[in-house]
């Protein structure tokens, strides 16, 4: 077993542990926190995986920004351990079914999917996870994209700002 | 690693993502599932996109095959900043009226 | 198209610099459609202008330049912000514009993120109503909850395929593999929620009901109808290959968001939520241009985005001024307004899909694509009792306005407001009686 | 002149709308004048087309106006046609109904102009449906006639229609007419079928195409008609009702002319009939029985008008009788004779009624005699004719028929006669009690007692010398061979002899002599008994059961009349409200209903909807990837 | 270019209506515009068919769905022009007195439902029949509910809606048929030629016959109409029992047999038996009515049932009946609502059991509606006469029996008309009828022209009898 395949294991581990935790945890700061454990070993996966830019922009970005930020927003609310009152535990087991039967029907059809059972992932070669080959593909093939990301960034900063803005008491 | 245990370990974050969604009841958590979601995607397109690479690397060392995919992902990451902005910024204004985040208490609208 | 998003960015002003904007947007559209490109960008297998996603792109600005110049006074009314509004629809617009014409997965999900972001914040506008924040923060959750279902798919779609390109995806694969079912069973469904089909709906009524009036209008209609666009673009190619159960499935969605949307809209008391479950309806009706995907379909299609949106975008134009939304708000309005009561009412009978207007036509080339494809009668049968449904709950309104006495509570409005109203009375009633005027730009 | 024949409808017509249109100008005098007067052009008429057509080798004459219905499948021309059958009732028609135009102009002296003209016109527009029954060459404008008959009799009998009494009797004579006119219909649309004419001349001509069972079909259903029509059982109620009326009328409806329609549609048909043997037993037995039950219901009547109305039953069942066993001619004699006294006695009632102001009932009448010295005589001949007592003409024609019954089965015979003795005694029993005794009313009438006028009178008389001499046209071959000159005339148009030919002479006279001499015991008793000791009080026993004419009127209403009425109201009530509509709004309501229950489906919470979802996704992918096992059963949905 | 006129004149007087505030002019026109149309109707009826142009049109209207505007004038379409054309005038002259709220849009409306109708009679493109299918319905519509009675708009509501699901379901019919046409059109001929298989027919015929029947209506589809009636105002009640039930039939007898013949035939027993069971049904309940309206509505049912039997008796005597009938019934229904309407106007009542004696104050309304009555009853020398002897006829043919039983309705006609007769006109005059007036001059002179028709055609009906006979040669042809 090499150490790859260890690190795999073990990462996967991390991530699923991390992901049932941001569930279990009633204190939502809990949650995010475990869920910067996720993404601190998703980031792993991506440096298995040969896609170095990616971990880090993923942990700069979701771990460092996004995250920092539903903290951020989790203190100024000041919402502590017992912020959810009353328990509808029927929703919940029914969500969890629902979930469940969903994830067990979707892992049952993708096993049956033959064409992927030969095929394997790269762990190691190959360097298209580097930034001069994404740089090159962006700014040539995914220039568009780009570009309109601006619009997207726009609308979202017009957005924060028309909904953020201190306005007058609710009426009602 | 074969790609198949990449796409379980994906499938099976997503779904604890759809089980967050489902089970949870606090606003921002439900956003976080959301969050942990698009994860678990981001996940298996690094994946898929080093298995595309793989199957053309054997052949032609130089090739970019697969680097899509790993734009897809920052592309989605970035989608998800300016979605996480503008979520925030709605829940921030929900709590600003009824302080609270329970999504349960969000029945004026109905029938 | 491309330069909607550079143009708009300047022109985040008043009204009156927005229907400026949009005149150009149009002219250059209709000029594009004719082959007079102003500017020819090498969009790198990222957009595909056809006549399609054009002629589509057309009526969407046609229609919210209408929108802007019918209801643009009561954007100004719902907060400060008016000149952010107009800078959202326009955002929302340029989504518009990609998701007609992509031919990359990708641009179809950042397309479909710049409609829904700005949609969020429309939503939630009113920021002193609750039930904006509500309806905002349930279409936020439920809006980002389906973007993660739509990115799984692709997802999906790219591991068996290798590429984001739909046509190429769909060349490479003849025969189907259960992942690329999986990632366009997951496309379908989050499309699904972003056009409101059953059982994906539920948003719909609640975020139409909760956002101001007035931007109602536009996501009901303009929105929507967008989103078909780009759930035919996807289809178009891949359709073939998908097989019988599919088919059902498609069949079976329909049904389900005919009955949901006729049978609840028949039981509601407000006008505006009435019309966000007639919307799910229509939105049923015009699925089965993906059921069928043939040119009558596409033409249908077509036809329907206008005939909807020109009929839905004046009644919303008369709604937003109204002071009570529900049936009894409109008792005696044909008394007092007879003319935007006749005009209503033309709006009405084409949603209803009654002969003479561009309603019917819209209807009856949805019907016939599905009979073009086989036999599929049942389905023809139970749209068209549906569609006797429909008329039920349009007929409502009209009743209240012209048969029932009350005092109606209505500003004054301006003679323009007035022509304009009929002009799009006039547009739904010619095509009515000639939709080729508008479907011949398929073929020239 | 036979080509002329379309005036002698016309005149009336002309009548008609001169009186229907200007009756509220005119006065009365001219209307009467111009009722009868057209009457009396179309009599002219008929006799100058009779004088022609009694000429040796007259050949029937079919005069040709327009078409009427002409389609690709058949024509119908509307044609009369002008033979020795129709020139007969011709002259019975414009004859009888000249005198009692001119007797009505008096009857009705007292009714308001308008009212006045509108009798005449009805009147005038009766005679030329009359006419146009009579005169049509094809069995469609017979139909036209035979409808336009009832409706005159409807109009007529409902004439005072303020009392609803009289409108529900006109409205009873019109539906069951309706029921008969339904036969004639159906059995005209059989003729139709099978040969694709209804003139008579060609459907006779081609009558060898039918099959038995066609023709015994055919003529069924247009004796059926005749039953409506001439008042047979079991469709004879209305005619007692038919009273309601103004006498005139029911002298000249509903004695004289249009209940005989029947039986000039049936010797119309004669050739048809004779073909099928089966109908003709069936007519045979209807007659029969309707002419007895008719006479015993008639003992025990009080009303005038009644007796004479069940009387008129009765002989119009002696006329089916004749018809049955073959003798056409004896019932067309029949008809002749009866259409003379008939019309007599009820004039003669009418003048009776006329005297005592309106009261009808015999019960109060009496000693009439020196008052009323003609109407008593013409009244007491035409109760002689109709008691078949030799020399009358009723004597005559009755033993036609009942000679040609005997030879046919001697029961029929038995009945015949036991019937003709009821007829002498009811008809004696109302002369006595009418006519002889003393007076039983108030004093006030006995005060008024008078004669009638002229107008009255004169169409009395006449009428009695009809009545009196009228048989002589068909005196039986016993007396003198070949001197039956109604049998001599009418032999072109009649195919099949009479079967009284078999009969020997003594056996003729045998059967004469004794039907005359139950006749005579009967007027014997009557007259004894009814004089002396005039029946007042109310019947008991089987009595009671007469007077109340079998109870089949109230049998009717039971069995029919009300369960037809109470079915509708049940369907109006249960089917229409309750079930049909019920069905259709309960469409409207189930949508209703399942929208306010989907409605709650849209709980307003976020979970719900996303667990809807997830659940909808889960089921899709089921549907999707296992879903091959519902491929059958989800054929049977979508395809 | 007949036909354009004929439906181009109503439409367009129509909306100039709409602009003419002034009640007594709006009126004037209206009653001028149609006075108009039915001179042109009766140029167009009484033009030879060979003439060309003259009566037929034709211009590409959806080249893509190869539907075209094709108009056409033949035998049967003559009749029914002509009855509408003549119904409309009568209609407007008789109400003339009547006032009505915001008249200009009354008569606007009127006015539409004669192009509608004039387009259905005329339309010789399927897509293009359904067209004025629903512009015929919408107008109705708007006036029963606008100007009816006191339940009117639960009423008009059931009735429209019940109609146009009809109407939709006949859409899905004619598109199924267009797919099946070898040209993809609309056209009548290519119409008439198609080839079908057993369940297209089937389904073609059952989606188009539902239609027809709820709009003729044929039991058990005629729960809308006894209520519709009632509660229409008389003029619109006019409309649509004499001329829009027409429709239904006419719309049979053009694109239902015709396209389908076999389909027919196959379903001809179960049709006649349902109409001959609505006749027997439709009369039971006359007979219990107590409203002059609700027993008119019942009797004109009655009426229906026996057209709809004779046409699929699949005899071209009982065709002709049934287009001849067409015209009768809708001249005789006529009069009767406006007899209707006038003592409804006058005295406030249509109860029978308010009712009575009217005979003495108004005899002259009297003797017309009497008259009117026995058309009702088809009396010969009326007109109505011809129609059903020609249509019971036919149905004699298709089945002795049928006929037979069927015929049970010509009894039961006399009965509940005459009951109707008798308790409106005869009898004690009642207290509160005192008052009525004897018609007055303008309703009077459109009866007395009403009875002139049923007299003339019930004398002569060779005119239009002649008129009819392309309706059979059409069929003829298909055997």
């Amino acid at each position: 077993m090499s150490t790859t395949v260890i690190l795999f294991w073990f990462l996967s581990a991390l991530a699923l542990l991390g992901a049932m935790m941001v569930l279990i945890s009633k204190n939502p700061v809990f949650s995010v926190l475990w869920l910067i454990v996720v993404f601190f070993a998703i980031s792993g996966h991506y440096l298995l995986l040969n896609a170095q830019f990616l971990a880090i922009v993923n942990l700069i970005v979701y771990a460092g920004a996004i995250m920092v930020l539903f903290l951020f927003v989790i203190m100024l609310m000041n919402l502590n351990s017992n912020t959810e009152p009353q328990k509808n535990t029927w929703l919940k087991v029914a969500g969890a079914i629902a979930g469940g039967s969903f994830m067990l029907i979707m892992i049952d059809v993708l096993i049956d999917a033959k064409d992927m059972q030969t095929k394997t992932a790269l762990i190691k070669e190959g360097n298209i996870g580097l930034i001069k080959n994404l740089g090159r593909v962006l700014y040539n093939d995914y220039l568009i994209p780009f570009e309109i990301t601006s619009v997207l960034f726009l609308s979202a900063m017009v957005g924060a700002v028309v909904i953020g803005k201190k306005g007058e008491a609710p009426n009602q | 690693m074969p790609i198949e245990y990449y796409i379980m370990l994906s499938v099976v974050l997503f779904c604890i993502g759809v089980v967050g969604v489902l089970t949870r009841r606090n606003a921002i958590i439900i956003f976080m599932c959301i969050e942990l979601m698009l994860n678990a995607v981001n996940l298996m397109l690094v994946a898929f996109s080093k298995m595309h690479h793989g199957a053309e690397y054997l052949t032609n060392p130089t090739s970019t095959a697969g680097t899509d995919a790993q734009l897809f992902v920052f592309f989605i990451m970035v989608v998800a900043a300016a979605e996480v902005s503008v979520g925030l910024a709605i829940i921030v204004m929900l709590y600003r009226n009824t302080h609270s985040v329970d999504v349960n208490f969000l029945n004026r609208l109905k029938n | 198209m491309m330069f909607s998003g550079i143009l708009v960015k300047h022109h985040a002003a008043l009204k009156n610099i927005a229907i400026a904007g949009l005149l150009v947007l149009l002219g250059l559209n209709v000029g594009e459609n004719y082959g007079f490109a102003l500017f020819d960008i090498n969009t790198t297998n990222m957009l595909h202008f056809e006549r399609f996603g054009l002629l589509f792109n057309s009526i969407c600005i046609f229609s919210t330049l209408l929108f802007v110049m019918l209801s643009g006074k009561d954007v100004e009314k719902v907060g400060n912000y008016t000149a952010e509004y107009f800078a959202l629809i326009f955002f929302i617009l340029c989504g518009i514009g990609i998701v007609t014409s992509y031919v990359n997965l990708m641009m179809l999900f950042i397309g479909i993120e710049i409609i829904s972001i700005p949609s969020y914040i429309l939503t939630g506008s009113d920021k002193k109503n609750l039930k904006s924040n509500e309806a905002s923060l349930k279409y936020f959750l439920m809006g980002a909850f389906s973007t993660g279902i739509m990115l799984m798919g692709i997802a999906l779609l790219y591991g068996t395929s290798g590429t984001f390109l739909v046509e190429r995806a769909a060349a490479q694969t003849p025969s189907i593999s259960y992942l690329e079912a999986m990632g366009l069973l997951l496309l379908f469904i989050s499309l699904s929620f972003k056009v409101s089909l059953a059982p994906f709906h539920f948003w719909t009524p609640d975020v139409y009901d909760g956002a101001p009036t007035v931007f109602t209008s536009f996501m009901a209609t303009i929105v929507k109808v967008a989103g078909f666009a780009a759930f035919i673009r996807l289809f178009e190619s891949r359709y073939g290959s998908m097989g019988s159960q599919t088919e059902r499935l498609i069949a079976i969605v329909i049904v389900l968001t005919l009955a949901f949307g006729n049978l609840t809209a028949v039981f509601q008391q407000s006008v505006k939520r009435m019309l966000a479950y007639s919307s799910i309806a229509q939105a049923g009706f015009m699925l089965f241009a993906l059921f069928s995907l043939n040119d009558a379909a596409k033409e249908g299609l077509i036809l329907y985005a206008a005939a909807y949106c020109l009929a839905t975008i004046g009644i919303f134009a008369v709604l937003v001024k109204m002071e009570d939304g529900t049936f009894e708000g409109f008792n005696g309005f044909g008394k007092s307004q007879p003319l935007l009561a006749g005009v209503l009412t033309i709006f009405l009978l084409s949603l209803a899909g009654i002969p003479l207007t561009a309603g019917f036509f819209a209807k009856y080339y949805m019907l016939a694509s599905v009979v073009k494809t086989g036999n599929n009668l049942g389905l023809v049968i139970i749209a068209v009792l549906f569609a006797a449904v429909s008329a039920y709950y349009y007929f409502k309104v009209i009743q209240a306005m012209f048969f029932k006495d009350g005092d109606v509570s209505f500003p004054a409005v301006t003679s323009r407001f007035k022509y304009l109203m009929v002009a799009v009375a006039a547009v739904i009633v010619i095509l009515g009686i000639f939709p080729n005027l508008l479907l011949q730009f398929m073929y020239f | 002149m036979s080509q002329l024949a379309y005036l002698i409808p016309l005149f009336p017509l002309i009548g008609f709308l001169i009186n229907g249109l200007g009756r509220n100008k005119l006065s009365k005098s001219l209307i009467s004048i111009i009722g009868c007067g057209t009457i009396l052009a179309s009599f002219i008429v008929s006799l100058l087309i009779f004088f022609e057509v009694k000429q040796p080798g007259f050949r029937a004459v079919t005069v040709h106006l327009f078409d009427f219905i002409r389609v690709p499948a058949f024509n119908i021309p509307f044609d009369f046609q002008i033979d020795q059958l129709s020139s007969l009732f011709l002259l019975i028609i414009t004859g009888v109904g000249f005198l009692i135009h001119v007797y009505s102009s008096a009857y009705m002296k007292e009714e308001a102009p308008q009212h006045y003209g509108r009798y005449f016109a009805y009147l005038n527009l009766f005679v030329f449906s009359m006419l146009l029954l009579v005169l049509g060459a094809n069995y469609v404008i017979m139909f036209i006639g035979w409808e336009g008959v009832g409706l005159c009799s409807y109009l007529l009998i409902g004439y005072w229609f303020k009392n609803n009494e009289y409108n529900y009797a006109a409205r009873k004579a019109f539906v069951m007419n309706r029921i008969g006119d339904l036969g004639f219909l159906l059995a005209v649309f059989w003729i139709l079928q099978k040969l694709g004419t209804s003139t008579y001349s060609e459907v006779f001509a081609n009558a060898a195409n039918f099959s038995t069972a066609e023709v015994t079909g055919i003529t069924m259903l247009l004796f059926v008609g005749a039953m409506g029509k001439s008042a047979q059982i079991p469709l004879y109620t209305w005619l007692p009702d038919a009273m309601a009326g103004p006498t005139p009328v029911s002298a000249l409806i509903h004695a004289a002319t249009m209940v005989t329609a029947g039986i000039y549609m049936i010797v119309r048909s004669n050739v048809l009939y004779s073909m099928a043997p089966g109908t003709l037993g069936f007519i045979t037995i209807i007659g029969l029985v309707t002419a007895l039950l008719a006479a015993t219901i008639a003992i025990k009547q009080n009303d005038i008008k009644k007796v004479l109305a069940y009387s008129t039953v009765s002989q119009l069942g002696y006329m089916f009788l004749g018809l049955g066993v073959g003798a056409y001619t004896g019932a067309v004699f029949h008809v002749m004779t009866h259409a003379f006294f008939k019309a007599l006695l009820f004039l003669g009632a009418g003048s009776v009624i006329h005297a005592v102001h309106n009261q009808q009932d015999i019960r109060y009448m009496g000693g009439l005699k020196k008052h009323m010295p003609i109407t008593h005589i013409t009244f007491l001949l035409a109760c002689l004719a109709i008691s078949g007592i030799p020399p009358f003409s009723g004597f005559f024609s009755k033993d036609e028929i009942l000679a040609a019954a005997y030879a046919h089965n001697p029961v029929l015979w038995i009945v015949g006669v036991i019937t003709a003795a009821l007829t002498a005694f009811y008809m004696f029993r109302l002369y006595a009690m009418t006519f002889l005794g003393t007076f039983r009313g108030t004093h006030d009438q006995e005060h008024h007692l008078h004669e009638s006028p002229s107008a009255m009178t004169i169409p009395l008389i006449v009428l009695a010398v009809l009545s009196v001499i009228g048989g002589f046209v068909g005196i039986p071959e016993v007396f003198a061979p070949n001197a039956h000159a109604l049998a001599n005339f009418l032999s072109p148009v009649i195919v099949a002899p009479a079967e009284s030919h078999h009969l020997s002479h003594a056996t003729e006279y045998m059967l004469m002599g004794v039907s005359v001499g139950l006749a005579a015991i009967a007027i014997f008793y009557a007259w004894t008994r009814f004089s002396k000791r005039p029946e007042i009080a109310d019947a008991t026993g089987a009595g009671k059961m007469l007077a109340n004419k079998w109870y089949i009127d109230e049998l009717y209403d039971a069995a029919i009349a009300r369960p037809l009425v109470a079915f509708g109201g049940f369907l109006n009530r249960f089917v229409e409200k309750s079930g049909i509509d019920a069905v259709v709004n309960g469409v409207g309501k189930g949508v209703q209903y399942t929208s306010n229950k989907i409605r709650l489906l849209q709980s307003g919470q976020v979970g719900n909807y996303i667990l809807m979802m997830v659940l909808s996704m889960v089921l899709m992918i089921l549907l999707i990837f296992y879903g091959h096992n519902l491929t059958p059963i989800l054929n049977k949905v979508f395809k | 270019m007949i036909p354009v006129l004929l439906i181009l004149v109503p439409l367009i007087s129509g909306l100039v209506t709409l602009f003419l505030r002034q009640e007594k002019v709006s009126k004037t026109w209206a009653l001028f515009s149609s006075v108009i149309t039915l001179a042109i109707a009766i140029f167009g009826a009484a033009s030879a068919n060979t003439s060309g142009n003259l009566l037929a049109f034709d211009a590409s209207w959806v080249p893509t769905l190869g539907a075209r505007f094709t108009f056409g004038l033949d035998g049967m379409g003559k009749v029914l022009t002509l009855l509408t054309a003549i119904a409309f005038p009568v209609i407007f002259a008789s109400t003339f007195k009547n006032r009505y709220s915001g008249s200009n849009a009354f008569y606007g409306l009127m006015l539409f439902s004669q192009a509608g109708l004039m387009g259905v009679f005329l339309a010789m493109d399927l897509l293009l029949f359904y067209f004025f299918w629903e512009l015929a319905l919408i107008p109705v519509y708007f006036l029963c509910s606008r100007w009816g009675g006191e339940r009117r708009i639960a009423v008009t509501w059931k009735f429209f809606i019940y109609t146009f699901a009809g109407s939709l379901l006949m859409l899905a019919g004619i598109l199924y048929l267009y797919y099946q046409t070898p040209d993809h059109s609309f056209a009548m001929r290519s119409l008439y030629n198609i080839e079908l298989t057993q369940r297209g027919e089937l389904f073609v015929f059952w989606t188009l016959f539902i239609a027809f029947a709820i709009k003729m209506p044929v039991f058990p589809f005629h729960t809308w109409q006894p209520d519709t009636y009632e509660q229409s105002p008389t003029a619109v009640t006019m409309v649509l029992s004499g001329v829009m039930v027409k429709m239904g039939v006419f719309a049979v007898l053009r694109w239902l047999i015709p396209i389908v013949p076999n389909a027919a035939v196959r379903m001809s027993d179960v049709v006649i038996i349902f109409s001959i069971i609505g006749m027997l049904y439709a009369s039971l309940i006359a007979i219990r009515q107590d409203d002059i309206k609700r027993l008119i509505a019942y009797s004109s049912i009655a009426h229906i049932g026996l057209m709809s039997a004779a046409m699929f008796a699949d005899e071209g005597v009982a065709t002709q009946g049934v287009v001849i009938q067409m015209f009768s019934h809708g001249i005789n229904v006529i009069g009767l609502w406006i007899v209707a309407d006038l003592i409804e106007q006058q005295l406030g009542t249509r109860k029978f059991s308010e009712l009575g004696g009217l005979a003495q104050k108004a005899p002259t309304l009297a003797i017309l509606f009497v008259v009117m009555a026995l058309a009702n009853v088809a009396l010969p020398l009326t007109n109505a006469f011809v129609g059903e002897f020609l249509m019971f006829n036919g149905l004699f043919r298709y089945n002795h029996w049928m006929a037979g039983i069927a015929g049970i309705s010509i009894i039961l006609v006399a009965v509940y008309t005459l009951w109707m007769v008798q308790k409106v006109f005869y009898g004690e005059a009642r207290t509160g009828v005192e008052m009525i007036a004897d018609v007055s001059p303008g309703a009077k002179y459109m009866l007395i022209t009403l009875v002139l028709v049923v007299i003339v055609f019930g004398v002569y009906p060779q005119p239009l009898i002649n008129l009819t006979n392309d309706a059979t040669k059409i069929l003829a042809q298909l055997k």
